[in-house]
């Protein structure tokens, strides 16, 4: 250990119910640097992160900062040698205002112990201003949309003058324009001596903004260096134990019939005529920014959301949806976006999640049938390589990615002809991303009709023969998959440019 | 032969002819009068343990139904003797014809059960204190006037207090009932009430009052509105500091109608008696609606403890 | 070479595995179980054939009622009313008894009834998305009146013979109303582990928004909850007023709901929904049941047996393992 | 150019955001409105100054409670217990009055027992991580018991003079209950919007996780507001007392926890903690309070009283606008 060091975790082993998710793993972090935290879904890295923000204890293993061993008791403590932490899981607190999220915990008081509510406004104001997010600091965080909170979420670490940051996937919920932004200040921040410990798997992002990285895979370290352009294949290659290829996925097949044609659909305030047709194994992409209304549009035609004008055919047949299990019934599923919030149910066990919207399939007489579950499954688990510890915990107990995974393989069994997926690879390793996008190929290939939204137009690109761009609410353009390039999409995207 | 019956089983240890044990079956304290009544029974029954080494056992109940359990749990205990104060005389029947069923003597107190299984009966006049009221309010307004009815909560003893008050106005044309609220036996509530029938009423001659510490807030309301046309306030059950009232001149609560909680000493007593093997005196004990005025105070201020 | 070592330490780690398990699913029957024992120390007659019995035959109208709740608030909900419903139930089947004569159509009665009030309070949870709360506390309050109103505030009988052999007849060495009880236990047992039902109750107290999403008609789950925890209020009517042969339309019922609800919670469901069991309600029944029969045996004050019962109900609770 | 044609519309949009909001916030003083103006046209006793004065004076004590159980419930809570503590330290408000002949002595003694039950709430739920519905109905069931034990289960009167002059005197025309209640009700508006530590209770009943995970002491600030809810049923009760110099361990405060919830359902705050306002509170008492007054000035039938009032509660509650 060198004097210079901010951090070091040394030898951290770390067991839930006597399963072992960190294996004498160590990490090493200087001054001002960013360090890059990269492994697998459940590799451990959140845990690893959680024993420094205080929030498990390590079984062992010692923490030293600045050359001095400590004890992190709880999370305050943690704060108090100036570490913030923005969680893999959103936080904020929705029914309070902007600025009183910002603030939580830390209010400005005048001599009467009164909230000074407008200075805290202001310095709002001034760090969102820097992040280039245009919020109201009263706004209601309810009424914000996911990649604002996200904003506030991050904008709050900045506030706190810290040494080190902890960012678990922070831009799982930020469009490209924004993550370029984020970093911008990260290197900002780096150059005033802050340190950043950076988890993310967007290889990309690393690669643009981590000075180092160190590599877990199975709660073990596999290699820590410095970052150089090329390790990217390695760094892949440690994380999965293979590597990756980065071709595009699709092949072009014959489309069948038109399974869903959408005319005029338009509901005030959030999206305006909007017209496409999806045919059998055929995948359309829909990107843009954050607040596009993309993940309106699908949750209204998936019966979420009830009120809309317009015309919706399923295989040449007019469709009115009001409920979810209506769209279910007429041949239409749909993965939503943010899973601690809409997708998994955090009290079922894994199976239970697995089998929650097919239910028919594991019935018998009435009664459910629950070996028929299990092996079910099983097969997914094995499809998708889904790392569980025990199939009957319940779901919170998985890292983020196996969560997606179980809630793909709930998708799959529901075996609709038309699939819409909301961001489906959020949070996902880069193995496993490209297992899911596999399995998506796949499914058109078996003649059914996929639809995906994302903010990540370079990744769909991979998969989409046909993609449309949205801007606030209307579709801008339309590309076929193979010929679109990034640029020309991000400039719809942004609005700067319109009509296609 | 009673004893020999309940002294089957293996308890032979230790055990003395003199052991005996009256169960007692009562509501739960949920108001004043309540109260004052589980707080007599267990004085007696304690008493009653010291000088003749007679246990006991009480339990209270909330409902008809845990009561009828309760009466269950004391008859599998070879209770002696059982005192039962009824939350409702239809519901705690049956469990009356268990006891007497499992050959007990059974004390039945305030409220009858409707077959014969009890020994003996001590009640209170429910129907008497509307009636004699009413009698009282009729004489004092010479048969015309105004009147205000503040009630219990909805239940039995509140429906017979009423019936008897209605029984005894009905015949005089003059008296006329115009507002009929509900006081919940509690003073609180009944200061409430009365403010807001107060409001409503520009004239009122009297006030029926069901309980003698709804009549205590009834007569606050007055005061505070500083009504002049109410003349006469009156409670039931007997309170000492009714008595206070009645005795004061100025005070507006003139008469009230006897209630009194101690019945439940007269139960248990009889209980005693009966679990030693003696048989009744009488088969009912009847404890008048006893009017009280200041005539007659002083002879049951003795007697009035809550 | 260290097998020989480790394998104790191994078998040890396991057992200590299950044992936190059976701790954490099922505290409330090793509390149970302390309780069982301390109280057939303290009292002798505690275990006497008869007194478990009665204590059996004591608890059947709360279990039922309980077995309701369980799944009301494994949904997420809660449900005030049950002991006005319950008045209501009996007053309206003793009216319907007497009128017709037929034992028959008073059962119909006290179910339809029963099915129609929970109906009511599913609908604005559900449709009308009033909190639970409050939307059973009016349901509360109306029940209550309309019972009192057609009974004049005070409590009927029944007039045909046979309507009281339904809760004063036995199986065997049985009363009925513990077999009643029983067989609701099984049958809500079943209907929630066994059927997609039960999994949709479950998951709509875990996430609702999740379980729409996943094209669960939650108004149409929550309603049925609703409407069948009030036909189970009316199957406890029935026990009630066929045991005492007569239902008081003020007193009948008064503070079930709160006995229900510490049963439920005792039993180690999560007031806010998606977790708990069936058993554990039974247990939690059984374990309100035995203080209140102690506290009978062992004479203590009326005065003090609240403070008895608001002790034992929270140490229960604090004994349940904490995550 | 399409300018001139697009104003109109923009203003009506403007307006209609305005009224849809005032609608979400304040929609519980349009119920208010409308009842009064109903009541007004109804009875025409209503208006008058004394009548209005009486629903004042009829409404502090519940409102006072109500203002301490809207603070609790932002947090996420519930407090059962505050119908059986107001006896409590009803009770031993008056024993310490007597045997001290200090009013000073009686309220301090007072605020003590109320803060110390609040206490014990408090840390049940924060630290034993009891359910607030389960802890506090142990309390309830344990103070009422303790009230009962102390006083014999009867009520106990006030022997020093003076001390009914606290809520018998007027300030103006105003009785003092009315300003008591006044003033609290100021004291706890500004403690929940101008203080960091208002903003941490609505924090921590919005995302407790987020609350904590921010560095917000959650445990203590639990503690807290049940401590300050239990120092205002304190208050209430000392307002009690002192109104009829007198307090019953059986009967006061039967049932005020639900009168208090409901006011402050039907006031807008959310039963799951976050939301709310004082104001909404104050409305929600007032409505009940209106209420029961119409009741008895119209001399509606004790029988139906209930159903009305579950009904107005179910349509305020409706009324309010939801997401
Ligand atoms: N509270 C917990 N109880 C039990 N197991 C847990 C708990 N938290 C994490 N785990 C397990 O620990 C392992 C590592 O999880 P962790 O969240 O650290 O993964 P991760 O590397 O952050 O993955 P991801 O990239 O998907 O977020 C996983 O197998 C997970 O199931
Ligand atoms: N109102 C209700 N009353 C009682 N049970 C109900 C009610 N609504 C739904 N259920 C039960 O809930 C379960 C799920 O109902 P749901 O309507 O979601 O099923 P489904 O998959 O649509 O079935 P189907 O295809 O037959 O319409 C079924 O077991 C059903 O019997
Ligand atoms: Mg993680
Ligand atoms: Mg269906």
């Amino acid at each position: 250990m060198t004097m210079s060091s901010l951090l070091s975790m040394e030898h951290i082993n770390k067991s839930f119910n006597h399963v072992p998710v960190l294996k004498n793993a160590s990490i090493n972090v200087e001054h001002g640097e960013i360090h890059a935290l990269l492994g697998e879904n459940g590799a451990g890295k959140s845990t690893l992160m959680n024993i420094l923000g205080g929030l498990h204890h390590p079984d062992e293993g010692d923490i030293v900062l600045d050359g001095q061993t400590v004890e992190m008791t709880n999370h305050r403590t943690s704060q108090s040698y100036g570490i913030s932490f923005i969680h893999q899981e959103l936080n904020v607190v929705s029914d309070l205002r902007v600025y009183e999220n910002m603030f939580l915990g830390a209010e400005l008081k005048n001599q009467f112990g009164f909230v000074k509510v407008e200075e805290m406004c202001k310095r709002t104001n001034e760090i969102l201003t820097q992040l280039g997010v245009n919020i109201y600091p009263k706004a209601y965080v309810r009424h914000l949309d996911t990649s604002y909170k996200q904003m506030i979420e991050i904008a709050r670490a900045l506030l706190h003058k810290s040494r080190l940051i902890i960012m678990d996937e922070p831009t799982t919920a930020l469009a490209e324009h924004e993550v370029h932004r984020l970093f911008a200040l990260m290197k900002n921040l780096k150059q005033t001596g802050v340190s950043i410990i950076y988890i993310s798997h967007k290889l990309k992002e690393i690669e643009a903004v981590c000075d180092t990285y160190t590599v877990l895979r199975d709660g073990k370290i596999v290699g820590s260096n410095r970052m150089k352009h090329d390790h990217l294949d390695e760094i892949t290659k440690m994380m999965v134990g293979k590597s990756v290829s980065d071709e595009r996925l699709t092949e072009s097949h014959p489309f069948g019939q038109t399974a869903l044609e959408v005319k005029n659909l338009t509901r005030e305030g959030f999206f305006k005529d909007i017209n496409f047709t999806v045919r059998q194994g055929e995948i359309v992409g829909f990107t843009g920014l954050a607040g596009d209304g993309r993940t309106e549009l699908f949750e209204s035609l998936y019966g979420f959301r009830k009120k809309y004008n317009g015309q919706i055919k399923i295989f040449d047949r007019v469709v009115t949806i009001n409920h979810p299990k209506q769209a279910l019934k007429a041949g239409m599923g749909l993965v939503p976006k943010d899973r601690k919030e809409n997708a998994i149910i955090k009290d079922l066990n894994v199976i239970q999640n697995m089998s929650l919207s097919s239910m028919a399939h594991f019935e018998k007489a009435g009664f459910i049938r629950g070996k028929a579950e299990r092996e079910r499954f099983n097969f997914y688990q094995r499809k998708l390589n889904i790392k569980v510890p025990n199939p009957r915990t319940t779901i919170d107990k998985l890292s983020g990615g196996n969560q997606q995974k179980v809630v793909i393989a709930k998708w799959l069994e529901v075996n609709a002809d038309i699939i819409i997926f909301d961001n489906p690879t959020q949070g996902i390793d880069v193995g496993a991303r490209r297992e899911i996008y596999q399995h998506i190929v796949s499914l058109a290939a078996q003649g059914k009709a996929v639809i995906i939204l994302s903010s990540e137009a370079p990744e769909i690109r991979k998969v989409c023969h046909t993609i449309h761009v949205m801007y606030q609410g209307e579709v801008t353009a339309q590309f076929d998959g193979e010929e679109a390039t990034d640029d020309e999409i991000m400039s719809y995207a942004t609005g700067s440019k319109r009509g296609r | 032969g009673d004893e020999e019956a309940t002294g089957e089983g293996e308890d032979g240890e230790g055990t003395e002819d003199s052991d005996l044990t009256i169960g007692i079956s009562l509501p739960s304290a949920t108001h004043g009068w309540m109260g004052a009544l589980i707080d007599h029974a267990e004085t007696e029954a304690n008493e009653i343990s010291e000088n003749k080494g007679i246990d006991y056992v009480m339990t209270n109940a909330e409902d008809p139904n845990e009561q009828a359990n309760d009466v269950d749990d004391l008859i599998s205990q070879d209770v002696d003797a059982l005192v039962l104060l009824p939350i409702e005389s239809a519901a705690l029947t049956p469990a009356g014809q268990n006891v007497a069923d499992a050959d007990i003597p059974l004390v039945v107190v305030d409220r009858e059960l409707e077959n014969d299984a009890a020994d003996v009966v001590v009640t209170g006049d429910n129907e008497g204190i509307g009636y004699n009221a009413g009698q009282y309010l009729i004489d004092q307004l010479d048969g015309e006037g105004d009147v205000v009815e503040i009630t219990g909560p909805p239940n039995s003893v509140t429906e017979q207090r009423s019936a008897g008050f209605e029984e005894a106005i009905e015949d005089e044309g003059g008296i006329e009932v115009v507002a009929s609220q509900d006081g919940d036996f509690s003073t609180e509530t009944s200061l409430d009430v009365m403010q807001n029938v107060l409001q409503a009423q520009d004239n009122i001659d009297a006030v029926y009052t069901q309980d003698d510490g709804m009549a205590f807030g009834v007569l606050q309301a007055i005061e505070e509105a500083g009504r002049e046309d109410v003349q006469y306030i009156t409670g039931a059950g007997g309170e000492t500091e009714t008595y206070e009232h009645i005795e004061d001149e100025d005070s507006l609560i003139t008469a009230t109608f006897l209630y009194p909680p101690f019945m439940s000493e007269e139960g248990i007593r009889l209980a005693a008696d009966l679990a030693q093997g003696e048989d009744p005196e009488e088969e009912e004990v009847l404890l008048e609606a006893t009017e009280v005025t200041d005539e007659n105070a002083d002879e049951h201020y003795e007697d009035a403890s809550f | 070479m260290a097998e020989p070592e480790l394998e104790p330490a191994k078998k040890a780690k396991k057992w200590n595995r299950r044992l936190s398990w059976i701790w954490t699913e099922y505290s409330v029957i090793i509390a149970f179980l302390i309780l069982f024992v301390a109280s057939s120390i303290l009292s002798p007659r505690f275990l006497e054939f008869s007194n478990l019995m009665n204590i059996l035959m004591q608890v059947s109208i709360i279990g039922v009622i309980a077995l309701g709740m369980t799944m009301i608030m494994l949904s997420g909900g809660i449900d005030l009313s049950v002991g006005s419903v319950l008045a209501l139930v009996g007053v309206l089947t003793v009216i319907a008894l007497n009128a017709s004569g037929s034992i028959f159509i008073a059962i119909i009665t006290a179910l339809a009834v029963g099915a129609f009030t929970g109906f009511l309070n599913g609908f604005m949870v559900a449709k009308l998305k009033i909190a639970a709360f409050i939307a059973t506390l009016g349901m509360m309050a109306a029940a209550r009146s309309i019972a009192l109103y057609t009974s004049d505030g005070g409590s009927i009988s029944g007039e045909v013979d046979g309507f009281s052999a339904i809760s004063n007849s036995s199986i065997g060495a049985i009363q009925s109303p513990i077999f009643i009880f029983g067989l609701m236990a099984v049958l809500v047992f079943i209907l929630l582990q066994q059927t997609r039902f039960g999994r949709y109750v479950y998951a709509i107290g875990s996430n609702e928004k999740g379980a729409l999403l996943s094209g669960i008609r939650v108004d149409r789950i929550k309603i049925a909850v609703y409407t069948l925890a009030g036909m189970l209020v009316s199957v406890a009517a029935i026990i009630e007023t066929s045991r005492l042969n007569s239902i008081s339309s003020s007193s009948s019922g008064q503070l079930y709901e709160l006995d229900a609800i510490a049963a439920v919670i005792i039993g180690g469901t999560r007031m806010t929904g998606g977790r708990g069991k069936v058993i554990g309600t039974l247990f939690g029944v059984l374990i309100l049941g035995i203080l209140n029969n102690m506290m009978n045996l062992m004479n203590v004050s009326p005065y003090l047996q609240g403070f008895v019962t608001g002790l034992v109900i929270i140490i229960a609770v604090v004994f349940q393992k904490k995550e």
